[in-house]
């Protein structure tokens, strides 16, 4: 299920102090500043779209700058905006350690942050004395769980043995995988996850190294791929290995791809869509001196069998 | 003329026989190979062997075409985004209708014409090489993402799906074409005039063009040609995931590739070095980056693993052809550095 | 049937040098032409206009009087024009085979031809007598077979005019007999025009039927060999005639004889098997063998560069063992290398940069150059041997010979105790050999310095050198021999017979 | 002498001054300085000059390193991994107690040391520089994520942020460092025997070898100075964002610097170049990355843009050398590829 905009997890909020906010924000057409990690996943390009449709809805201007995965252009990005003196920003971080700095850096020139997806290190956050108005994105940790109970449940008695599709370079995905073995080992005592690699979120890749994780560990009877694009890569893997039946894939979804009842059988999706719009919204209502929430922990959406996640529903 | 001395038994026999140059890093293959079927017994298993190659097809493929380049002396930085254009266009063009031999051999003309642009612009431009294809890679890799405004592009015809997943006589079909490839583009370079002109081109720029080498022919050939070898590429890679990615083989593709052709012996200055030694040094990769999944090394350790083996491979290579005691061949770096420039050169003592 | 190919008022100019200022030369089929001229007159520029190697800034070339248009080497070679330049340029990663037939490969149904190649190679091997086989890789050939090779590779095309700069600098006496009479059967017998740049008047005047010379790119002199007179081309290449000759010099100066600097006792390498010399200050110890006994190895040995498995040396009466070049240095040796371009030069450096680059510690001052100081001492020692050409501009744009006399004056300049000079005046013009040969012998002789002189010029050796030391097979008789009491018939003899012979005979 | 003709007016100029070679290059910066200004406002304010350079500034550390091994013929792939090594190994330092200004210079004492490493395996096991540095990348680009576990590491002492964040009479402190450590290595090139060596080594091996040049030393002393320079790079690059993240570095920092310094004239064979240039490459790349992102260059379309940009920055440089009628350098790569293998040889003029 999903819960609609502005659903709130968190507690506080904050409400924008009308007398701190940049001078942008009074005119016509405030701009919404907003940074994305990149533009080649699928999940970022429909992000991009609900931030131009949904925040002009809102009244903005729409500025979107991609960081190309880099921190460093991201944070080059972030001091243009300074410079540009945008009235608020939406900074999804390429990764949340340097996002805390851009992070600081905003409040510093007294510019409003929203973070979404993923979220900006709280500790160095609070540390260097910024401070983020409002967090959107998904339950990362709910996701992996879902999926590992999906995967328990479809093997009824049977423990799963688990290769992981991963990308351990990054914090959300790294939480997706932690929970989804501690859920799988926490339910069943003797299910286990024996190996992991790294997909490097290209399916390219991701149909390189599940087909050799397989090959190396034929105990494998459950793949849990932890983004899109290592889905759609498990998925050829299992496949051309003529492992379909034998090992099952639960995945954050894959872009356009159909859940069937032997291979691919669970995948849990975000909504880029949905966070960008909340924020947007959100923004709105923040400048014009009203209180937001300051976590809004959207919860995964979750596919079985036969479904086919929207176009925005992603890894 | 100089003394041959046949009492020195061990020269005569040297010059009886000679082991080729790709023995080194050969036999370091078959060590590496050793120790990863020691280690884990699934990697012992020929569909694991297959495996491997598959994976490595697509590297292998970047290898060989930069294997021309580089003996011309150029350098070819396009070869990755190469797989991303032509990954995306090949499917387009299905979609479009065209039956899929078809889209796959325009395809692989688009690349080779591509490619021959880098070529010209190299040669008449006068830009490096360097440049010239760094220009291209932007280009290339831009091209893809502007088309399908980022979005995957999915393989209407079943058929495509040959070239990346088919079998020809229990030989995935990927492995298939890159043997094939390798032995023509090795043929070609040894029984073509093109094929000696690219050495000759590399080997001494200046000495070729006295000898009345086309130089804009012969460059603009290699770079089409590792064009087309990126085609392949791509073809490839679509074909195994049945949908086309528009940022595919921007990634650690274009470095193994280079590796690769010097792992094997292609000298970075020109001249040196043959395909089956760039070969060799793809399998060599593949290898290691199998063996390490199969094995389940920790990816934080994967490239550090990667690296110390190559590095061990070459050195051991090295040092085997420096025992030769042949010392204008000491090392092939020196022979390159030196000797290249140096004409008789120094025995490379240094 | 003759033709003849024509430069008409050609001009190139370099940057700052004009190179050739209008020269008219006509080069007819059936005839050897000398070409001559001082180090940097043009004779190289001339060449590489009339084989498409560079353009004319003005003029023209004709063939058989109607204008052609050589824009690249290939143009030329379809007009039967081929050249050997002064500088070798054949292919080093390439086998022997492969240079020969570069651009004009056999072929049999679009693949190569290799048997026949090889065969035909080969063939040209043995005509030439040249110690290879057709699948030998260059780079493993020394400089004489190379330039032969190159000879051998011109003369297998289809040529109408065959043009060579310098082919004979890095041959042997007989050698450089027998390409001469081959050059002559051609044009004579397979009426081939042939242009021959070469510094030696005796060569010249051997087989040419005209001589041209060029002084500052014009020509000074044209005539046919019956006319113009050595007195004549010495005239127009050194502005007056020769001087004496070193050997006449010599007696003038008599050598002391001083202790001995360097001694060098039955060193041993991968190709030299036991040879020992003394080198003694005040005196000029000339080394001489066949090409390939060794004798560059033995420079090359003293000067740290080869990798010794036994023997001794001793330098000024303490034991020396280089590990390499630079300890050489420090030790007080200097050496000049045969191949300037392969191991002499910095080619992107001025002349100024290579001469002060081995001694750049006499101009540190705080671990900082004083880099006027060098110039100032860099331009001293360029001022000791005449220099024609450009000097701001990389050492590499000056002609060969030109690039010879920088490197002679970096030796110079780095006042060794030890000057090891391996072919020290290759492709240098006559008026500036006899400086050069003054020079050396003045240096030595000025007391306390040796030098050791490799030379396949017997006349030089005989000239400069003092004592002789005959190396065969990386061998030497460890006999030193008096340089006045010999012939070049007698060295000849020498080195041809084994060490042991020599030793129980003269 | 040879012949000088005075009624020849433009010749007799040339002579009394010469263009730096590094102009051409720099009008190409002005001229695309120029066209971002007039397109957008933000570009010409002067707070975006000093974010420009400062966002340049780790590239421009690179590509200052870079230049001295290309210089001597060589290249340094690891140089992007230093980064991520240096960039966390400071911050744990930091968190050791150690006072800032020592673990900066302890960092890059590290870095220093690890290229020297690099520098050694080239010389003494003669392994080819692409093959050497790829393996070190491998490893340098390991050790941050086996140390940290992929987590990014805080920095506790405030101090540090100066690095980074500081200014020093209204210039940010990286472009300080920058221009301060660009000065000192055109200085140390041109007024140190160590310099001179950089260059002979890369100009002509055998020659310099035999010119009494330690081979070893210069190699190893310029590996030594890249991994100081990725050094710097990753004190920077952690101190602006007060956080050592494992990643850092292992983007396009590694092609950019090998392209800035080869836009700026530094050749891949060696021997050719200058440290102003490879700086002015260094801020063109840089502007070149700022423009696109202040006038909001659609992300699809930004490789490609850079690409072109580069590539019409060098045919013009080149076009311009051309001109000169200075026959060797008529093209830098023809002068590297041919003229200097064959000395004198034949102008490139094909
Ligand atoms: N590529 C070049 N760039 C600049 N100057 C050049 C170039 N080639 C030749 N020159 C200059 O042109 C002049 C003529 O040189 P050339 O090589 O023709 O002389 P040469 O008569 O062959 O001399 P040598 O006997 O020393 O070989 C010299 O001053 C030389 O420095
Ligand atoms: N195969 C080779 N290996 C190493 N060095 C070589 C080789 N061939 C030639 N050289 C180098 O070229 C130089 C000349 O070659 P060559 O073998 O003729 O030397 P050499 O025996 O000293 O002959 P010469 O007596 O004619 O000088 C040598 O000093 C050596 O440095
Ligand atoms: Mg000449
Ligand atoms: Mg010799």
């Amino acid at each position: 299920g999903c819960s609609g905009p502005g659903a709130s997890t968190g507690s506080g909020g904050a409400s924008g102090g009308a007398s701190a906010l940049p001078a942008n924000c009074k005119s016509d057409k405030p701009t919404l500043a907003v940074s994305l990690p990149n533009t080649v996943n699928p999940y970022y390009v429909a992000m991009r779209q609900s931030f131009i449709d949904n925040g002009a809805k809102a009244g903005f201007t729409v500025k979107v700058a991609i960081a190309n995965d880099s921190d460093s252009s991201q944070l080059a990005q972030v001091q243009s905006f300074i410079q540009q003196n945008v009235c608020v920003v939406a900074l999804n971080p390429v990764t949340s350690g340097p996002g805390a700095a851009e992070v600081n850096l905003l409040t510093k020139a007294h510019i409003p942050v929203f973070t979404v997806n993923i979220d900006a290190d709280r500790d160095q956050v609070k540390s260097g004395g910024g401070s983020i108005v409002e967090y959107v994105g998904a339950d990362q940790k709910e996701g992996g769980k879902v999926m590992a109970d999906a995967a328990l449940e479809d093997l009824g008695s049977k423990p799963a043995v688990v290769g992981i599709a991963g990308e351990p370079n990054e914090t959300v995905t790294v939480d997706r995988d932690k929970a989804f073995e501690a859920e799988i080992t926490a339910k069943s005592s003797t299910s286990k996850v024996v190996a992991s690699v790294d997909t490097k979120v290209d399916p390219q890749v991701s149909l390189q190294v599940v087909t050799e994780m397989l090959q190396g560990h034929p105990e494998i009877n459950t793949v849990f791929a932890d983004t899109g694009p290592a889905a759609v890569g498990s998925i050829q893997a299992i496949k051309q290995l003529g492992l379909s039946g034998k090992v099952t894939l639960y995945a954050f979804c894959a872009a356009n791809t159909k859940l069937d009842s032997v291979l691919y059988r669970g995948c849990a999706a975000q909504q880029p869509s949905l966070y960008a719009q909340i924020v947007a919204d959100n923004a709105a209502k923040f400048i014009k001196g009203e209180t937001v929430p300051e976590m809004v922990f959207q919860p995964v959406k979750v596919f079985t069998e036969g479904q086919q996640p929207a176009e925005d529903e992603l890894g | 003329m100089s003394a041959h001395h046949t009492d020195q038994g061990c020269d005569v026999n040297l010059r009886r026989f000679r082991w080729p140059d790709e023995t080194g890093i050969f036999v370091v293959l078959l060590i590496v190979l050793g120790v990863f079927a020691a280690l884990s017994e699934s990697f012992r298993s020929a569909s694991n062997g297959g495996i491997l190659l598959l994976n490595g097809s697509v590297v292998g493929f970047l290898a060989l075409g930069q294997t021309f380049v580089l003996l011309t002396g150029g350098i070819d930085l396009s070869t990755g985004a190469m797989i991303a254009t032509t990954g995306v266009l090949a499917p387009i063009m299905l979609k479009a209708g065209i039956p899929w031999p078809i889209a796959a051999l325009l395809t692989l003309g688009i690349g080779a014409g591509a490619g021959a642009i880098s070529g010209i612009v190299v040669h008449y431009v006068k830009v490096p090489p360097f440049i010239a294809t760094f220009a291209a890679q932007g280009v290339l890799s831009s091209i893809p993402l502007i088309i399908t405004g980022a979005n995957s592009v999915t393989v209407t015809d079943q058929g495509f799906a040959f070239i990346g997943q088919g079998y020809l006589a229990g030989i995935p079909v990927p492995v298939v074409l890159l043997i094939l490839a390798a032995i023509l583009g090795a043929l070609f370079l040894r029984w073509t005039k093109a094929g000696v002109h690219l050495y000759a081109v590399g080997g001494n720029r200046a000495a070729a063009r006295l000898a009345g080498v086309n130089i804009a022919r012969t460059t603009i050939l290699a770079y089409a040609l590792s064009g087309m070898c990126g085609a392949f590429g791509g073809l490839i890679a679509t074909s195994r995931l049945m949908v086309g990615f528009p940022n595919t083989g921007l990634g650690n593709e274009l470095f193994f590739s280079i590796a690769a052709a010097v792992v094997g012996g292609v000298s970075l200055f020109g001249g040196i070095g043959s395909i089956p030694g760039a070969m060799i040094g793809a399998v060599l990769i593949a290898t290691v980056s199998d063996g390490m999944n199969v094995t389940n090394v920790n990816s934080y350790w994967q490239p550090l693993v990667i690296g110390v083996i190559i590095l061990l491979g070459v050195a051991i290579d090295t040092y085997r052809r420096s025992r030769r005691g042949n010392p204008i061949r000491l090392s092939r770096w020196n022979a390159i550095r030196s000797g290249r420039r140096a004409a008789v050169g120094t025995p490379a003592k240094s | 049937m003759t033709g003849e190919l024509a430069a008409r008022a050609l001009s190139r100019r370099y940057g700052n040098t004009l190179a050739l200022d209008g020269v008219d030369a006509t080069i007819r089929r059936g005839e050897v032409h000398g070409l001559m001229g001082h180090n940097g007159a043009g004779k190289s520029t001339l060449l590489r206009l009339l084989t498409g190697a560079d353009r004319p800034d003005s003029g023209a070339i004709t063939i058989d009087g109607s204008e052609v248009r050589l824009a690249r080497p290939a143009d030329a070679h379809a007009a039967g024009i081929i050249a050997v330049y002064q500088e070798l340029s054949l292919i080093e990663n390439l086998t022997v085979s492969e240079n020969l037939f570069l651009a004009g490969e056999l072929t049999t149904a679009g693949r190569l031809d290799r048997a026949a190649m090889n065969r035909v190679a080969d063939d040209l091997l043995a005509k030439y007598r040249i110690d290879a086989t057709a699948t030998t890789v260059l780079r493993d050939l020394p400089v004489a077979s190379r330039q032969l090779i190159e000879v051998a590779s011109a003369l297998r095309r289809n040529v109408k005019y065959l043009l060579l700069d310098e082919p004979t600098t890095a041959l042997s006496p007989t050698q450089i007999e027998e390409l001469l009479q081959q050059l002559k059967r051609i044009a004579t017998e397979e009426n081939v025009g042939v242009v021959l740049v070469d510094h030696r008047l005796d060569e010249v005047f051997s087989v040419a039927d005209r001589i041209t010379a060029l002084t500052d790119g014009r020509v000074l002199l044209s005539g046919s060999t019956a006319q113009v007179t050595r007195a004549d081309v010495e005239r127009a290449i050194i502005g007056h005639e020769s001087e004496p000759t070193a050997r006449a010099a010599r007696s003038a100066a008599p050598a002391s004889t001083g202790e001995t600097l360097l001694s060098v006792r039955d060193i041993r390498s991968a190709r030299l098997r036991g040879v020992s010399l003394e080198a003694s200050a005040g005196r000029v110890l000339g080394i001489y063998g066949l090409v390939g006994s060794g004798r560059s190895r033995v420079l090359r040995a003293i000067f740290g560069e080869e990798r010794l498995s036994g023997g001794e040396m001793v330098l000024g009466g303490h034991p020396y063992a280089p590990a390499s070049p630079a300890d050489a240095i420090r030790s007080g040796i200097a050496f000049v290398s045969e191949e300037r371009k392969s191991d002499g030069f910095i080619p992107e450096f001025h002349p100024r940069e290579n001469v002060t680059l081995p001694v750049l510690d006499r101009f540190q001052s705080a671990g900082i150059l004083r880099l006027g100081r060098a110039r100032a001492a860099a331009e001293e020692a360029l001022g000791r041997v005449r220099i024609h050409g450009d000097l701001q501009q990389p050492i590499a744009r000056l002609s060969g010979g030109n690039q010879q006399k920088v490197l002679l004056s970096r030796a110079m300049l780095q006042s060794p105790r030890v000057l090891l000079l391996d072919e020290p005046t290759k492709g240098i013009d006559i008026g500036t050999k006899a400086e050069i040969h003054d020079l050396i012998r003045e240096l030595a002789h000025g007391g306390d310095r040796a030098v050791v002189l490799v030379s396949t010029e017997e006349e030089e050796l005989l000239g400069v050198a003092d004592d002789i030391l005959v190396i065969r097979n990386g061998r030497s008789a460890g006999r030193l021999h008096r340089a006045e009491d010999l012939t070049v018939a007698e060295l000849r003899r020498l080195a041809l017979e084994s060490p042991e012979a020599a030793l129980a005979g003269v």
